[in-house]
């Protein structure tokens, strides 16, 4: 299994979470969600290098499909992730298929331009998704009949974690996969890929179908873990914030989305806790102190220090 | 015919005002390679400084937008001079990062200083009367913005090809060391270039604050429309600008008459059909 | 200025006190708002009402300390409104959950409230739906279509016969569209024409455009309260619609208070029905204003969901006496059922089948006063309301 | 006996401009074949010509009697047209095995696989050894390219396009930049390439020119205007205009 250590790191800070904040579950549950939709970037744009700003259409298609199943009578929280996961695939194809047509800039601008109709078709079919007063009356069956979605939230927060830590490793395995190498590749020069003779388009589309899958997964434990689907999951907003917490953690790791996304979401928690009015300033001062401290994220300031301290023992990597 | 008419005039208003705000941001992403995702909080302050100083100070719609404008030029030295030189050639990503942050916290401190209710800048009495232009009446400040508009356009045009601080510009961005080697001075042309943008957002954020009212959250509501007009008509292209603006403003205003209920529906498919027919928008650089 | 280093310091206060103060008999209070972001004012307005009610009440109830926890959600979005809900109750022990500007965020919160034996009282969120979700929340707040409703009577015994309506395309729109439509067209009116606007329009001249071609005699709006409101209202004159005599009605979010410095003297002449206007003209309200003038810094700034927070905390403070001070929401809830008092609105009650606040809706004018700021003057009173929503399920 | 691989009439214009003028040459198995030129006389325009990179405006590409000039530059390369970088173009941040082995991969057509390992296949690292070691990359094959010499990187090239079992090879300058104490390894390399691949070599390093090409065509202003053996090249009197004319030329914009 690649990388067991830092598998096992990641599900002994979730538990510590679990331990050391017994009271925060929901709040814990939403980060895990959050971290879902961040690492679902992490693989277009860390991985493939397509960079962006919509991917809450992804996040939202699959928070939607499972509300509307569960509304509609498929309770079982299970299948309702397994609901989001496959919507949020579907999703990913439509949006990659669109997105992969231009460049840079371009790309980013159509990121947004998808987001933004999905967000407007959510908001026209209120039929079906209630519109801009939210998809509510999510009745989430116990898991495994056993255990109950409460208010404590410690269903919710214990499933999230396994989903959470079970998506890490598969990913852990996508990304040491060929597949994941010539992504990595592609992201570099896709002029070298094609040359080699692998076509790039295809390897992306599919990279977009996991990561739409991931972030479905993301949107369905939101969804069964609020009970309620608002057009907030499938905004430019959501997207944008995501991205920061992305990039503020490091790109093309894994480990970064985890570490950005709990920096953020904990940073923003605390300072708006501490004061509910004017905490944005402080989380703008954090961005900017972390451009400036470290250009290339958290875990890239990690890497400079870890190879600094290795250097300075003589020791080779 | 009149509805067409009057339709075409409201969408050019509308597109000129977008235009001076976005040619800026279009200036800072094109020539000098920096996602300004702040340009709109600049465009912001100057409004909050132009309604202080003509509400407060009582001064002159003319004199607040000057004040204005120099108030947002010399708001922004520090910011240019502390933040921007750390992520000039930095990746995209870093600095959607670094402009992100310093939005947030333009926004917390103009909340905190200036309250978040809604902020006018009176208009003086000959601007705020509608005009009869023969089919319908328009308000008088719209042509001001049309003829705004044009004039921004006209004097960039002039500044980028006929001076020598144009062709300075053009080939500190074409090669910044070799431009560095022949003695142009680049920070010099980046500081000044990086002033001429803000003073344009600054002069759009006042003059367009009829369409786009002044506000705390102005910097971020708007930002994504900025971003898209900007690359609809190619960063780095007066041209482009331009035409993105006339056209967008026409395919926003004539969507919203024909069926206002899927108006935003219109704006985006155009803006993701016209992205994937000219990639790099319609008088885009290469490269 | 001045008036948000106060407010500053005045939240800082309260987490002060919330920190310090862990007595045994101290009820805390969990209030969710808007306190930052485009909302911010609204979540400002909040807060003055609670702390006009405590300042002008005390801060004690029967002996028990009460002590207000503010959390911040600055945008409509469930589940971070789930997750402070869930915070405040587990973590910070609140026996009373208040505010909510959204309705999504309340529906977030709703299955909640049983297991958290926690009453939910509403100072804003404004759909009708909400009151079915659970038997433990209460709203002193209004409908759309509560205060739409008595608009279409109106338009009607003003001679309008057209009318084409213009709403942004969300839940309170479609509610206030709905709402007019219905009232107006029993009062024998036609609502020729129904747009629906996206809600980030910032150029209305093609929707006034469109709204001279219907032939209308007068247009219907619904717009949230903000910035889209200066856009609409300034359209609505500067195209010459005003001239024309098209005449505009709008339930009272069009013309809070907070916006209409900003409007000016485009909204003189407008006539809107909502539930509380700042201008009220009774003690009450007179009390009321200055507590929470002083409360949030400015007169300007204040606004209605600061009535819907000072109601609410008088259902709040009502609970409390009732339970004396145990933590029993159902008796909380029932307690409550059928109060009637007098607020700065005018007389109001809790409806005791629905939970929600039967209020008098007023017609007012925006009209210029001795000062020559604008205000909105109450014309008409239309008692005792209830919301038609609710009161058709 | 009809030659492995042949271009016909290749020509392709930029606007007005053209680059390429009705170039037809033929190569078959086992050729050496040295392309040399000016600068810009548009050797590398020839090569994304051939491998698909750019389309042509007239002309025909045929590879093994197939007409590929329809195809992309994707299916040229499985086809067995292969080319290598004039600058390399190579991922900075992954080893020269990762390389090989991902090229490897690739042409087994398992390179986009998810459920797949990407080490630890015996029968793959075999070969990606024996092309490493062919090359003598094997004792940088597991340091990032960012940090091997610039001369093993242009090595690196050349192993990747061995990996893809090439039938030609286009090798765009595989000495350019690298330093004079390195070229004896290029040339090492270029004499170890299998027997039966058609060669073809831009190159400016007339030494390495004569040793290693059988036949040289000279490109110039987009035309071919010599082909023919190594030793006759220096007499020709049109290369000489083309080469002294284009130098002088050169100076007085410089």
């Amino acid at each position: 299994m690649p990388d067991l250590a830092g598998i096992v790191i990641i599900a002994a800070v979730g538990m510590a979470g679990y331990w050391l904040f017994p009271d925060n579950l929901a709040l814990l549950t939403r980060i895990v969600a959050v971290a879902l939709l961040v690492l679902s970037i992490d693989l277009v744009t860390g991985y493939c290098g397509v960079a962006t700003l919509g991917q809450a259409a992804l996040f939202g298609a699959g928070a939607y499909a499972a509300g509307i199943a569960c509304v509609n009578g498929m309770t079982e929280p299970l299948t309702l992730v397994l609901i989001g996961a496959v919507a949020g695939a579907v999703a990913g194809l439509l949006m990659g298929s669109v997105m992969l047509r231009a460049h840079g800039l371009a790309q980013l601008v159509l990121s947004i331009a998808i987001v933004q109709l999905f967000h407007e078709a959510a908001n026209k079919a209120s039929a079906y998704t209630g519109g801009s007063d939210g998809l509510s009356g999510l009745m989430v069956s116990p898991l495994f009949g056993v255990f109950a979605f409460d208010l404590w939230g410690k269903t919710a927060y214990l499933f999230g974690l396994s989903l959470l830590v079970f998506v890490f490793i598969a990913l852990k395995f996508v990304v040491s996969s060929p597949f994941g190498i010539l992504c990595r590749g592609i992201k570099e020069d896709p002029i070298r890929v094609r040359a080699m003779g692998a076509f790039v388009f295809p390897v992306l589309l599919k990279m977009f179908a996991i990561s739409g899958a991931v972030a479905g997964i993301g949107g369905a434990l939101a969804a069964i873990s609020t009970q309620v689907v608002g057009l907030d999951s499938v905004s430019f907003e959501l997207s944008a914030n995501a991205l920061v917490m992305l990039v503020l953690g490091g790109l093309g790791t894994l480990y970064g989305a985890l570490a950005g996304t709990v920096i953020f979401m904990g940073f923003e928690h605390m300072v708006s806790a501490i004061n509910p009015f004017h905490w944005m300033t402080m989380v703008g001062a954090l961005l900017i102190g972390v451009v400036l401290a470290a250009p290339s994220g958290l875990s890239g300031l990690l890497g400079t220090i870890s190879r600094a301290t290795t250097r300075g023992k003589g020791g080779r990597g | 015919m009149q509805t067409i008419l009057s339709i075409a005039i409201d969408a050019l208003a509308y597109g000129m005002a977008l235009f001076i705000i976005c040619i800026g941001l279009s200036l800072t992403m094109g020539l000098m390679r920096v996602v300004n995702l702040a340009h709109g909080a600049f465009a912001m302050i100057a409004g909050y400084i132009a309604s202080y100083a003509a509400r407060d100070l009582g001064l002159g719609y003319a004199a607040a937008i000057l004040l204005a404008i120099l108030g947002t030029i010399v708001i922004s030295i520090p910011l240019e001079r502390l933040l921007y030189r750390r992520i000039y050639g930095s990746t995209e990503l870093t600095q959607v990062l670094m402009t992100i942050g310093i939005t947030f916290c333009v926004i917390g401190i103009t909340n905190y200083f200036f309250g978040p209710t809604l902020k006018t800048i009176p208009l003086p009495g000959s601007l705020s009367q509608p005009v009869d232009v023969g089919f319908r009446t328009i308000a008088a400040h719209r042509l001001f913005v049309i003829a705004c508009g044009l004039l921004v356009a006209g004097g960039l045009w002039f500044l980028i090809e006929k001076t020598s601080f144009g062709i300075k510009l053009r080939a500190t961005v074409d090669n910044a060391a070799m431009a560095d080697a022949l003695g142009v001075r680049t920070q010099a042309v980046y500081a000044i270039s990086f002033t001429v943008a803000v003073g344009l957002a600054a002069l759009g954020g006042v003059v367009g604050a009829e369409f786009l009212p002044i506000e705390p959250y102005y910097a971020l509501r708007y930002m994504v429309t900025f971003l898209v007009v900007v690359s609809v008509g190619g960063a780095g292209s007066i041209l482009g600008a331009v035409a993105a603006c006339l056209l967008l403003g026409a395919v926003d205003t004539t969507g919203r008459y024909l069926m206002p209920d899927f108006g935003n529906f219109f704006f985006y498919a155009a803006v993701i059909a016209i992205v994937c027919v000219f990639p790099r928008g319609f008088f885009g650089r290469a490269g | 200025m001045k008036a948000a280093k106060r407010i500053l310091g005045v939240a800082v206060g309260a987490l002060m006190l919330g920190a310090s103060s862990v007595a045994a008999d101290t009820i805390k209070v969990g209030i969710i708002g808007p306190f930052s972001g485009p909302f911010a004012l609204q979540g400002k307005n909040f807060q003055a009402g609670v702390e006009a009610y405590m300042a002008l009440n005390g801060k004690s109830v029967k002996g028990h300390d009460i002590e207000v926890i503010y959390r911040d959600l600055p945008a409509a979005n469930p589940a971070q409104s789930r997750a402070l809900a869930q915070e405040l109750v587990v973590k910070e022990k609140v026996q009373y959950l208040g505010g909510v500007y959204f309705t999504p965020d309340a529906m977030a919160i709703t299955p909640l409230l049983t297991q958290a034996n926690t009453p939910l009282v509403i100072f804003n969120a404004a759909t009708s739906a909400i009151m079915t979700q659970s038997p433990l929340v209460v709203r002193t707040s209004f409908t759309t279509a509560q205060t739409t409703t008595p608009l279409g009577k109106i338009a009607a015994e003003r001679g309008v016969k057209k009318v084409i309506s213009a709403v942004s395309d969300y839940g309170p729109g479609v509610d206030a569209e709905v709402a007019f439509k219905k009232a107006f067209e029993a009062a024998g009116g036609k609502v020729v024409e129904a747009i629906r606007m996206p809600l980030n329009t910032n150029d209305f001249s093609p929707i006034m455009q469109r709204v001279r071609d219907s032939g209308a005699d007068a247009v219907f709006a619904f717009l949230p309260s903000g910035p889209t409101t200066l856009g609409f209202v300034k359209a609505y004159n500067e195209t010459g619609l005003k001239q024309a005599g098209i005449k505009f009605f709008a339930p009272g979010d069009l013309t809070q208070e907070s916006d209409l410095p900003a409007l000016g003297d485009a909204a003189v002449g407008l006539l809107t029905t909502f539930h509380y206007a700042v201008s009220h003209d009774s003690p009450e309200n007179k009390r009321f204003v200055e507590a929470a003038t002083k409360a949030i810094g400015s007169a300007d700034q204040l606004s209605f969901p600061a009535v819907g927070a000072y109601d609410g905390m008088h259902v709040i403070y009502k609970m409390i006496e009732a339970t004396e001070g145990k933590q029993d929401a159902q008796k909380a809830v029932d307690a409550v059922k059928g109060l009637s008092w007098t607020s700065p609105r005018g007389p109001v009650s809790i409806d005791s089948e629905t939970r929600h606040i039967t209020e008098n809706i007023y017609l007012r004018e925006v009209v210029k006063g001795p000062d020559g700021k604008t205000y909105n003057k109450e014309i008409q009173t239309f008692p005792n309301q209830k919301d038609p929503g609710l009161a058709t399920q | 006996m009809s030659p492995l691989f042949r271009v016909e009439g290749l020509t392709k214009s930029f606007g007005g401009l053209a680059v390429s003028r009705n170039i037809s040459l033929a190569m078959s198995e086992g050729e050496r074949l040295a392309l040399i030129g000016p600068n810009g006389a548009g050797k590398t325009t020839f090569v994304n010509l051939v491998t698909g990179q750019l389309r042509p405006s007239a002309g025909r590409v045929v590879l093994n009697g197939e007409d590929v000039t329809g195809l992309g530059a994707v299916q040229r390369v499985r086809k067995g047209l292969v080319r290598t970088f004039q600058v390399t173009r190579l991922f900075s941040d992954m080893t020269p095995e990762e390389h090989v082995t991902l090229t490897v991969l690739q042409r087994q057509g398992r390179a986009s696989r998810i459920l797949g390992r990407f080490h630890g296949h015996s029968e793959v690292s075999d070969e990606v050894g024996a092309i490493l070691r062919t090359l003598g990359l094997l004792e940088v094959a597991r340091r990032k390219v960012g940090e091997i010499a610039y001369g093993q990187r242009r090595l690196l090239e050349i192993a990747i396009a061995l990996a893809l079992r090439p039938k030609v090879l286009l090798l765009d300058e595989p000495a350019a930049g690298v330093p004079a104490a390195d070229t004896p390894r290029i040339e090492q390399a270029l004499e170890s390439l299998p027997p039966s691949l058609a060669v073809l070599m831009i190159e400016h390093d007339m030494d390495l020119v004569f040793r290693f090409a059988r036949r040289v065509v000279v490109l110039a202003s987009g035309e071919i205007i010599f082909e023919g053996l190594p030793s006759e090249v220096a007499a020709d009197a049109k290369v000489r205009e083309a080469y002294l004319g284009n130098y002088a030329h050169a100076r007085s914009v410089a």
